[in-house]
């Protein structure tokens, strides 16, 4: 199935969406499909909303966010953000604002489907005052009050990987995230892999499995479909790219030519990669670790 | 040989960290400090990134705390609900670092706001693992640069809680961590009056008098009676920052 | 470290002990040092007790036994615990009881240092009559009341793992059980390993490590250690020695005679698997996979 | 050819499965029944074991769910809290296969202790996952052979709950899953009444009369107005069962 499939068929107007991964495997390719296909309305969920999430708020497809931390790291700001919330232009964005821990929460209480997650967290900050859905529950054994973040089940959940099946038996190594929660708490999920591989290949090892393919409702191959994040073992992180993003995104009129340029004038990501050209830089070096014997 | 403040700030915080130390890096100077104090007096000490990678021996000078080379050659990657549930709240992390715009007289740290939460003048990025670090980590190390912007009386948003939060103290709150026990500057340290919690100035840096720190502080600093001194970068120390850690001077800017 | 030294400095009389692995890499030489160094009034904890604490509830080690599921798969019973339990001979034990779900729930809150773990449970069954301790929740956002059980937090847990560093930095593949979660759960923490390895082995596959080896406080190199248990790419699981547990376990002088022979009647694990002879049989087959890339 | 009851009801389980279906698998019969049902009509069954393995294609017939075979060539290996939250409790498992010491007239099924719990005449292993089986897979299917104490009118403990507790249905009780939807034994098949949740006779097995199930059952058993036939094992199920699924007779056993 291709992207643009995918999506059409998977992300509606006024849907929440989650595209996850922790600085690694954040699926630009499908912030552009989404942003193509001028999806409105959409409340965005991430940790990090990241560039993609400021090129979405950019371009119109979010009317909230849900987030722990809105920055482009070592580089600057997520000005689009920004000048939505500083009332500085832009569609007005609604907020509804955690910590990572627990946004982490969220999606594993959506996981587990359990309406709530408690945690050791939150008092003597004033998080729980800029967002009421922060709230507590009483020990039925010690009595101590614990906070509570409440289940996020997105409509959609966009996975990254470096490799699944067709099925949507899906691999990932290297850091995490929380792409499994959301995969789980998510009502329809889209795994976006760098390479389709045979089931052989996901049954050779299945500790590496993350997320299995009854969970999965789509598989889309997309080859560069993280760029300028990255994808351990395939490519390296574009960090001239996010600490080009500064200027970009200060100036409006910039960041519109970008999405002109790199968004809406291209028709798919082999387009796009082909417009960046000279991402085989990027190329990751080899340090294949050895295999385990799964024999008995 | 001469040096950077930035400098100077990197060396005081490695010098905070204790041989075999679990600590939870930021990405900037902490992750700095915390190369230089394993490049010298503290081998073993284990870097986690709130990311996932656990003993990280970074090659490079990660620019984000999601950097590949935090997970290449690294001991463990977890996912986030095992760094924070597993590992932070289950209290093995025993050093945080944290930085922020705002940092006032009670160690209460703002990554939030300037401003009205619902109208900001700044809108900052927010929290991220700091709330749940300034809560859990057993001892947590502020590393900013004074000026009065960032040294206000009384923060506009607590996203990091301190030693006092509208007059409750941490352990009014029952925190598991001690707060903020240092916090570095460019040209002092202060830290926290034990009796009630009050940053007060606790060492200059060479050649900086109280007046010129008090400058950079929002609120009247009170000060130890007896002031410890700071020594200079060692010129080992000095080599590593600008040959081995930072060559191209990504963090050390001067 | 010897496993002579480890238990005798980490297991204590009247102690709250778990040897976790379900099926897989249940670490039977701990528990015939446990035996062998006459610990008394242990509270046992584990979510099938397996053959191995049948053993140690015979040599009367355990005053109180935690579990979910007292049996011998596909084989019988556990006739020393059934005993205790119907009245029939051996020291009287006490029993908290729940389902595997529930013991997963006490070690993840316990994991995660919470005082209880809420799940959708129990309603309709009489386990919360059998067992007091299982408790409800209301949901501060939905209303509805939750099943929970309390943390458990173990004085020490052993877990039994294909390898580890001298660190105590440990990989374990094929079923995991709840050894991550008992591990982070435990004030000590004894992990016994197939292989020490060097620690670049552990550094080459960093997503393999289950437990790093700032949980653990001490390791302990044991081949064969978890027999008749398994260890996935080591050996097989002996299944002619859990189908022969029965009559043994059936017959107090049998099992008498099988502790003295086998558990008083060696020094250690070495002597053990000598006893045993022919444990070559269980030996695994080659199913070694490919690694993965992890360079950037 | 002939055949023993335990292959027919290794069959009539096995046609109770539909193709694609996520699957709790049990152990013996349970899983001769999914295996044969991959073999024949539902090549796409999904097999998920309790111990952490999903989409196992075991080699060789497992003696235990954490059985090697399981593992080696499985899909995904997890661990048990993803299996009971993210599997389970989320709602993924379609069919869940249960079997007890005591069924009752309600479907409830009792795997803990015959007689008191705290004087247990016999104490039986407990619940295991079945608990939590019996109230998120989306149905369940219950094996067992016939005989008045295997399926008296009221279990002395409720493991696992079937229709009716005390009075309460399913639905007061807010049950996620549809509870046991066939009892398959050695001579019949039971199924709820959808009006109450009692077990009422659905079909006979060939050659057996009502009053030999009767016989077996411990409450007066009603009976629906159209008993569905069962269709005996055919050919190619025996050759399956008996040459390839468990040529040692391990489960099969006259």
């Amino acid at each position: 199935m291709s992207l643009r499939e995918a999506v059409a068929e998977h992300v509606r107007d006024g849907d929440t969406v989650v595209i996850e991964g922790f600085t690694h495997l954040i699926c630009f390719a499908a912030g552009h499909e989404i942003i193509r296909q001028r999806r409105r309305d959409l409340t965005l969920c991430r940790l990090t909303p990241d560039l993609i999430y400021d090129q979405m708020i950019a371009a119109g497809c979010a009317r909230k966010l849900v987030f722990s931390w809105a920055g482009n790291p070592g580089a600057g700001s997520l000005h689009a953000f920004r000048r939505a919330v500083e009332g500085k232009g832009g569609a007005p964005l609604e907020l509804e604002e955690y910590s990572h821990f627990g946004m982490v929460g969220r999606l594993s209480a959506g996981a587990a489907r359990l309406p709530f997650w408690p945690m050791r967290n939150y008092l003597g900050t004033d998080l729980p005052a800029a967002n009421p859905r922060i709230a507590t529950v009483e020990c039925p054994y010690t009595g101590e009050r614990l906070a509570t973040v409440p289940a996020l089940n997105p409509d959609v959940t966009i996975v990254h990987a470096q490799r699944a099946d067709a099925q949507g038996n899906t691999q990932i190594w290297g850091l995490l995230g929380v792409q499994q929660e959301a995969a789980f708490a998510s009502r329809r999920v889209i795994v976006v892999v760098e390479e389709l591989v045979d089931e052989a290949v996901i049954r050779a090892d299945p500790n590496r499995t993350l997320i299995p393919g009854l969970a999965v409702d789509a598989v889309v191959v997309e080859p560069w479909g993280a760029h300028p994040s990255y994808a351990q073992g395939y490519y390296d992180r574009d960090n001239a790219f996010y600490i080009g993003w500064e200027p970009i995104s200060r100036d409006p009129a910039a960041l519109e030519q970008y999405l002109a340029t790199y968004v809406y004038g291209v028709a798919d990501r082999t387009e796009y990669v082909a417009r960046c050209g000279g991402l085989d830089r990027l190329r990751a070096d080899q340090r294949v670790c050895a295999g385990v014997n799964y024999g008995f | 040989m001469s040096y950077t403040p930035a400098e100077l700030m990197a060396c005081v915080a490695a010098r905070e960290l204790r041989d075999g130390e679990v600590v939870f890096v930021g990405i900037g100077l902490p992750n700095l400090a915390c190369n230089l104090a394993r490049a010298t007096h503290a081998p073993d000490l284990v870097l986690i990134y709130e990311s996932g990678a656990v003993g990280a021996v970074p090659e490079r000078l990660p620019v984000s705390i999601g950097d590949p080379s935090l997970v290449t050659g690294s001991l463990m990657v977890c996912g986030m609900a095992e760094v924070f549930q597993s590992l932070l709240q289950n209290g093995r992390i025993e050093v945080g670092f944290l930085g922020g715009a705002q940092i006032d007289r009670w160690g209460n740290i703002n990554t939030t706001v300037v401003g009205d939460y619902h109208h900001p003048q700044v809108r900052l990025p927010g929290s991220g693992g700091a709330a749940e670090i300034a809560i859990h980590a057993r001892r947590t190390v502020v590393i900013s640069r004074l000026n009065r912007r960032a040294f206000p009386e009384r923060v506009d948003f607590i996203t990091s809680p301190g030693h006092r939060m509208a007059g409750r103290t941490r352990r009014e709150l029952g925190m598991p961590g001690a707060g903020p026990v240092k916090v570095v500057t460019d040209k002092a340290v202060l830290e926290p009056d034990p009796e009630n919690g009050e940053l007060v100035l606790s060492a200059l840096y060479p050649g900086v008098t109280p007046d010129e720190v008090q400058a950079g502080i929002g609120w009247s600093l009170r000060r130890r009676d007896r002031l410890e001194a700071v020594a200079r970068p060692s010129d080992q120390e000095l080599h590593l920052l600008r040959d081995v850690l930072d060559p191209h001077q990504l963090y050390l800017k001067a």
